[in-house]
């Protein structure tokens, strides 16, 4: 049998003034079921909580109705006050008679009357509540970060640098990402690699963190706090342990036509290569694609020459098992591919080059040694082009839709860095718009223009020709309202960025979600941009929308505070107001997984009992309670009705209309 | 057509005998000539009782979620219409696939027993049947009907074509229909609110909660369906007041939506010929205009049209496709 | 005896209803059932078999009982039972009023069903023979003569003419009341009645050998192996059930109402997988077993407890309805014993 | 149209959202903006918590009026219920039209939390529409009405 007690507040005289809150807690003490009913000025005061305890001590109630404010406001205080009692929190529900009724009406009769229709809807509940105790479990404390750029970098310092162990799987054989391609960056014009490249030292040198580059994440089962996760660690047929990276076997290879992809693709390097100089881990890898002795087994010069023997041809794919707390995603970004744009010519001109390519062009590590010269000539350009939005805020579905974001501010600095270093080189750049918000970020584009004498021409490119060894770049010049051929020697093509194609493998993994453009979706656009809506799983840099360095880093050690704040606990506490599977109603259809958006519901094989010693197995769907958030999708998905949510079932809303419609 | 209950009989005794299934789900004779039921079959002799005719309207793939559970594996003899309920319901993890030996069947419609017996016919000697038309042969009359006149209803609209099964017993193109799946729902639509509200007052309040419509439908595969689960609040045995009638018909019209691959059986076998395929056929109609073509169990794996949605979706407010 | 020319039967009805409620078969939405007359009703007197049968004015599908009124603590129970005012049943087949002799040995026994009873007294009923009995018709099974039923009024259509007669003291009372009909002087329905039986001989199913269904072949038939095959396709739904006019099983339920409780009755079908479902246990699990039950209680367990007499009167509603053509037939055909092909 | 009396009153049940516009009634309360006591509120956790179930058993009971409150879209804490139930009511409430079933009875609206004065017009152009409509006759169930 149950025994309710009611608590009716007064607010003071917020709710007493239009609610006759005397005459509520009399009516409501008829109910069946309430054993007491009390009012009181304030009940969330000391001496209003201690009337509550008292009345649960005293009259051995099972569960409690406060009449009060909104639960938003005091729910959590009179659930703590009914646990100080003995009583399970979750037997405490809530009638709200002063925003839902004192403060908006005015004739007392009818507030009071809307007061008790309320409070019996508490009572109705009340009376299907059952004790939830939120399950606990424990936390890994190691966090994993897929993808070595800046961004998992960052993320993987900060979090190792409060204590916490973290791997960094990178499919590259090294970590740097993309910023280790670029030459200078803005607005500060220091130079990628001296600001990057310690980061990367201090990666390699933390005894917290583990870097497994040339790996690939295979698969990722769990839950926040308790994911295990297998990697693939690719065969280098190198012993990472032995190699120095003293570069002997590079000199010696002769299969030596590979494409560069450091390089993007602008110079050829050895089947055994170190990506560059300042590689992290300085460890050479063979392409087994290119390499002789593994393609047909004749050679081994390399084994041969390498003084510590740490050449393996033998070496095979491993797997490695980890378990982690927290997984952070940095997959980072890519240009995208020009194949849709073929009225700028990337495909048939060899000077027709990508920003990026243009990065290497330009770096001192780069194939020209940092002396800018066309690809198809290795002369110095006299006239270059810039060609801005190259597929990025395209609606016409050859491009992307979003804005690539960091393209105007690589273009004002390329353009600078190109006026600078060869004043007598004519740059010119057609432009949409120029969008340069961010600190210091307009002042550098100005610069540009009025110091630099760069030429900005607004309008769109229509199409890249040749013409006497020249390439022709026509295009609109909008504020002149013209059309302009430009004759150019190297024509530089600003193309969008998107996120790397295997962030959606990773993102159906780990079960968070992905937009139309496969940037991962944030928890909250606003006031959780680092989260993603899977418990346990943070983002990190572009996988979650084109950000610059400054933004990425920032969005790093965000994502790594977030991080810090999980492993921190030693237990995560879940919530309680979770969905449950009802096994005995359950066929096993799979719709209520279709709409979770947290990848809480898995199927098992279940036996069951079907009496005279029979059993069958069945597919049954299984909530995990500490990664289900309590929306309730799930429950009106199951037409059966073997999904319901705790503390808000389907039984406890029906009475709740039910006491409300009783008149 | 009769070649084609030869052809089927005989690829079931050769997969029999070779061992290929253990057993044969399929229809079989019963007493006036139209009256078919789904049986099994485990052996030559009991093939003896094998039939597919104009009167095989019953959809068998509901019968598979017991069938595909048992030891060795069933053939079934799969008509269009009965592959997409087939479909669905393995996409639903409720038939185990690798069990069942499917053998797609021609069908160009089957005949329905009602409109028959107001014909006159009350016993069926002999059927011919063709494309476009049917002789009924009943107590030594033939008695030749346009295929439209005698249909059943789900036939005489339905656009299902074969899908893929393990093997295909076919002969001729299927006939295309002639009338329009959705016209009586427009019609409906078009009519005012209260017409409709009179329409359907008519219909629902015939009936008799002997759940015939759920028990068959392939879609409606609870283990305990919420009406008979004392727990789920809405509980019911009978149509108490006229609100239980509405309250069940359209929530199991609810449940099945985007799931209902409007095989019809609902309309076929409920004794008080409620048109129930048009509260299906709504939600069809509804999903196809707001949220693009969909057609249940045309494949095992696309996600429903309700476990999904586009951040364009309509509005509820803008959704009504009918007259106020 | 009494006439009225089969033109002029409106005006039967009309005067009927002028007395008492007047019930009868009624053709509405494409569907032939009894309902209470109205002017301008579609009157189906055509149809033999309307969906629901002729038992629900006794016995309907859902009947109040009882009523709580709840009033913060206090209940209040009161009597929900509706008083039966006097009406006329018209129309009523030979099976269907034989249906009614099989209801009255199970509610009128003791302790007596009270809301039955009331309904059963205020009743007068006119029967109709059936001049066209259908193929799907096997009254003649179980010794019922299609062609001459009694109830309170006997009614048979001859010629273009209804003829009328009396069989009972109230029926004589309400064929006295109707001034619509004349007197049908030496008019005789012998011939047609006639007729009809040999009709009846004629059809596939008039001589169904139920030889095997006796008491002491109980537990033989039980466990007949032929049960599988029989009930294969059934689909557990209620609808033989629900049109059978001897199935007589119903559940007591209540309903939370605005202001309490209310308890009523509606029918129940052993076909249903909970229909026997108990506290500790459901002692019939398979389809199987409630399908043997619904067939072994009309031919083995009632006749059984009740003098021989069948609980089945061969209405053939079971034959027409059944969403997978299951039925009665099969089942005796399969059990009954020899010469049933 | 049926005759309605003069000092009726609707009954209106609205299910908000916990995190948008059960918010948003708070700030409606909070702000003073009233709107007719027929309306009372049921909280869920997101709109997506709404079984149309509720809704019938709503008008059963007596409801005349049934709006479902939810996050704007896009805005769902969940990150995609509101679209789910968006769906669902869509099809629900074109369903409750087809059966003749007066359309202006069941309402879905998006408030946020910061909506306060959009839940309180909300409710009150309801409660006007409920009110004219007059009581549900179309899907009641006479049994709890006496």
């Amino acid at each position: 049998m149950q025994r309710i007690g009611v608590f009716v507040c007064w607010c003071g005289s917020n709710i007493a003034s239009t609610v006759d809150v005397k005459k509520v807690a009399e009516v409501l003490k008829a109910e069946p079921g309430v054993v007491i009913s009390e009012n009181y000025q304030y009940m969330c005061s000391e001496n209003g909580q201690a009337l509550i305890r008292n009345a649960i001590k005293e009259h051995s109630l099972t569960g409690i109705v406060v009449c009060s404010c909104s639960p938003r406001m005091h729910e959590a205080t009179f659930r703590r006050t009914a646990e100080s009692a003995g009583l399970n929190p979750y037997m405490v529900e809530i009638a709200n008679i002063r925003e839902q009724c004192s403060w908006i009406h005015k004739d007392m009769e009818e507030a009071t009357e809307k007061a008790i229709i309320l409070g019996r809807s508490a009572i109705a509940k009340l009376k299907l509540n059952a004790p939830l105790t939120s399950g606990e479990s424990a936390v890994v404390k190691r966090a994993l970060v897929i993808g070595g750029g800046i961004a998992g970098i960052q993320s993987a310092l900060d979090i190792a640098e409060a204590g916490f162990e973290v791997d960094i799987v990178e499919t590259s054989p090294t970590i740097g990402g993309n910023m280790a391609k670029l030459d200078k960056t803005f607005p500060t014009l220091d130079c990628a690699a001296c600001i990057l490249t310690p980061k990367m030292v201090d990666c390699a040198q933390n005894e917290k963190i583990d870097i497994l580059t040339y790996s690939e994440v295979e698969s990722v089962k769990g839950f926040v706090g308790n994911f295990k996760v297998q990697i693939r660690k690719k065969a280098r047929f190198v012993d990472e342990k032995k190699c120095t990276g003293c570069g002997e076997c590079m000199q010696k290879c002769p299969s030596k036509k590979g494409l560069n992809d450091f390089n993007m693709g602008l110079n050829t390097r050895p089947a055994i290569y170190i990506p560059f100089a300042q590689a992290i881990p300085n460890v050479a890898v063979i392409d087994p694609e290119q390499c002789l002795k593994l393609k047909n087994g004749k050679c081994g010069l390399c084994a041969m020459k390498c003084n510590v023997n740490a050449i393996d041809y033998t070496q095979k794919d491993e797997i490695i098992e980890r378990e982690y707390g927290a997984i952070v995603v940095a997959t980072g970004y890519k240009p995208i591919s020009l194949e849709n744009f073929n009225e700028y010519g990337y495909s048939q001109y060899k000077d027709v080059v990508t920003s990026l390519e243009l990065e290497r062009l330009m770096n001192a590590a780069g194939p020209s040694e940092g002396h800018l010269v066309r690809p198809s000539d290795h002369k110095e350009p006299k006239v270059i082009t810039f060609i801005q939005c190259v597929g990025s805020r395209d609606t016409s579905g050859c491009g992307k839709p979003y804005c690539s974001k960091i393209c105007c501010m690589y273009t004002a600095k390329h353009a600078m860095l190109i006026r600078e270093k060869y004043p007598d080189t004519e740059v010119h750049v057609f432009y949409i718009d120029v969008r340069t918000p961010g600190k210091n970020y307009d002042e550098f584009f100005r610069r540009a223009v009025e110091q630099y004498g760069v030429d900005y021409v607004k309008g769109m490119v229509g199409k890249v020709y040749e013409e006497n060894g020249k390439l022709m770049v026509q295009g609109a010049d909008l504020i002149n309202n013209e059309q302009v051929v430009i004759p150019s020697d190297l024509v530089v093509l600003a193309a969008a960025i998107e996120p790397s194609p295997t962030v959606r493998k990773i993102a159906t993994m780990v079960t968070a979600s992905i937009d139309t453009n496969n940037f991962l979706t944030e928890a909250h656009a606003k006031l959780r941009p680092v989260e993603s809506p899977t418990a346990g799983i943070f983002l990190s840099g572009v996988c979650q929308g084109p950000k610059d360095i400054p933004e990425t880093v920032s969005q790093a050690s965000a994502c790594a505070a977030k991080v810090i704040g999980l492993l921190a606990k030693d237990k995560l506490k879940c919530n309680a107001s979770v969905a449950h599977s009802d096994e005995t109603l359950c066929s096993g259809c799979s719709v209520c997984a279709n709409v979770c958006p947290y990848g809480a519901i898995t199927y098992v094989d279940k036996e069951f009992r079907l009496g005279g010693g029979k059993t069958e197995l069945r597919r049954v769907a299984s909530v995990n309670p500490a990664v289900c958030q309590g929306c309730g999708a799930c429950t009106v998905t199951c037409p059966s009705g073997a999904m319901d949510l705790k503390g808000f079932t389907t039984g406890q809303i029906m009475a709740e209309v039910d006491a409300i419609c009783k008149r | 057509m009769q070649k084609l209950n030869e052809l089927a009989l005989e690829k079931a005794k050769t997969l029999l005998a070779n061992g290929t299934v253990a057993r044969v789900l399929g229809w079989k004779k019963g007493e006036l000539g139209y009256d078919l039921e789904p049986a099994v079959f485990y052996s030559e002799s009991d093939l003896e009782g094998f039939i597919y005719n104009a009167f095989s309207g019953a959809n068998l793939s509901k019968y598979l979620i017991e069938e595909s559970k048992k030891e060795g594996k069933v053939l079934v003899f799969l008509k269009p219409c009965d592959s997409y309920s087939f479909n669905q319901l393995v996409k639903e993890h409720r038939i185990v696939k690798e069990n069942v030996y499917t053998v797609g069947i021609e069908c160009q419609g089957k005949l329905d027993v009602k409109k028959l017996k107001e014909k006159g016919i009350e016993i069926v000697d002999g059927v011919i049947e063709n494309v476009d038309d049917v002789t009924v042969i009943s107590l030594g009359k033939e008695y030749n009907f346009v295929k439209e006149e005698v249909l059943l209803g789900k036939c005489s609209v339905c656009e299902k074509h074969l899908l893929s099964y393990d093997e295909v017993i076919s002969l001729h193109d299927k006939r295309t229909p002639k009338l329009d799946r959705f016209e009586i729902v427009k019609k409906l639509e078009a009519m005012t609110a209260d017409e409709r509200y009179a329409f359907w007052k008519g219909e629902l309040s015939k009936c008799i909660r002997c759940n015939a419509c759920r028990n068959v439908c392939p879609a409606c595969n609870c283990l305990k369906c919420v009406f008979d689960n004392d727990a789920s609040g809405i509980a019911s045995k009978a149509n108490s007041d006229s609100f239980e009638e509405k309250l069940f018909h359209i929530i199991r019209a609810f449940h099945v939506a985007g799931r209902c691959t409007d095989c019809g059986e609902c309309s076929r076998v409920c004794p008080q010929a409620i048109p129930l395929h048009l509260l299906n056929r709504k939600f069809i109609s509804d999903i196809n205009r707001l949220y693009g073509e969909f057609q249940a169990g045309e494949d095992d794996v696309t996600k429903g049209p309700l476990t999904a949605y586009t951040t364009g979706d309509a509005e509820p407010s803008e959704v009504f496709g009918g007259n106020k | 005896m009494k006439k009225i020319s089969c033109e002029n039967l409106s005006k039967l009805y009309s005067e009927i209803a002028s007395l008492q409620e007047l019930y009868l078969p009624v053709k509405e939405s494409g569907v032939t059932n009894y309902k209470k007359y109205e002017n301008g009703a579609e009157v189906d007197i055509k149809t033999l078999k309307t969906v629901k049968s002729a038992k629900d004015f006794f016995f309907p599908q859902t009947e109040d009982m009882m009523e709580f009124k709840v009033n913060g603590k206090n209940i209040e129970i009161n009597d929900a039972r509706k008083v039966a005012n006097p009406f006329v049943i018209f129309g009523v087949r030979a099976c269907d009023l034989k249906s009614f002799d099989i209801l009255d040995k199970v509610f009128l026994q003791e302790p007596v069903d009270t809301m039955y009873k009331a309904k059963r007294e205020a009743s007068t009923i006119i029967t109709l023979a059936c001049n066209n009995p259908e193929q799907t018709c096997f009254c003649k099974t179980f010794g019922i003569d299609a062609s001459n039923p009694a109830g309170d009024i006997s009614a048979i259509i001859v010629n273009g003419e209804m003829l009328f007669e009396a069989k009972t003291e109230k029926g004589a009372e309400l064929l006295n009341k109707l001034t619509c009909l004349e007197d049908a002087g030496d008019t005789d329905a012998d011939a047609e009645r006639a007729e009809i039986v040999k009709k009846s001989e004629n059809l596939p199913f008039a001589n169904l050998n139920l030889d095997e269904f006796k008491g002491e072949n109980l537990m033989k038939l039980f466990d007949r192996p032929e049960w599988a095959e029989l009930s294969k396709a059934c689909l557990g739904c209620g609808t033989c059930t629900f049109v059978c006019p001897t199935c007589q099983c119903f559940d007591i339920r209540d309903f939370i109402t605005n202001e309490g409780v209310r308890r009523f009755r509606c029918w129940d079908s052993c076909m249903y997988s909970e229909f026997t479902k108990m506290a500790a246990e459901n002692p019939r699990k398979t389809q199987l077993q409630r399908y043997r039950q619904r067939f072994m209680h009309k031919l083995v367990y009632f006749p059984q407890n009740n003098d021989g007499v069948y609980g089945c009167v061969g209405c053939g509603r079971c034959v027409q309805k059944c969403p997978q053509n299951l039925n009665i037939i099969k089942v005796i055909k399969k059990l009954g014993g020899k010469n049933n092909d | 149209m049926q005759e309605i009396k003069k000092d009726y009153k609707p009954l209106i049940v609205a299910f908000c959202c916990n995190w948008c516009s059960y918010a948003g009634a708070d700030l409606a309360g909070s702000s003073r903006l009233s709107y007719p006591a027929e309306v009372k509120i049921i909280r869920v956790p997101c709109s997506c918590r709404v079984n149309p179930t509720f809704i019938l058993k709503a008008f059963q009971r007596g409801a005349d009026g049934v709006i479902i409150c939810g996050c704007h879209p896009g805005d769902c804490h969940y990150t995609s219920g509101n679209y789910f139930a968006r769906r669902r009511m869509s099809l629900l409430f074109s369903m409750l039209d087809y059966l003749g079933i007066e359309r202006e009875r069941t309402r879905v609206e998006w408030v946020s939390a910061a909506e306060g004065a959009k839940f309180s017009a909300v409710m009150n152009d309801f409660a006007k529409t409920v009110t004219e409509l007059g009581e549900n006759k179309r899907l009641e169930d006479l049994r709890c009405k006496n």
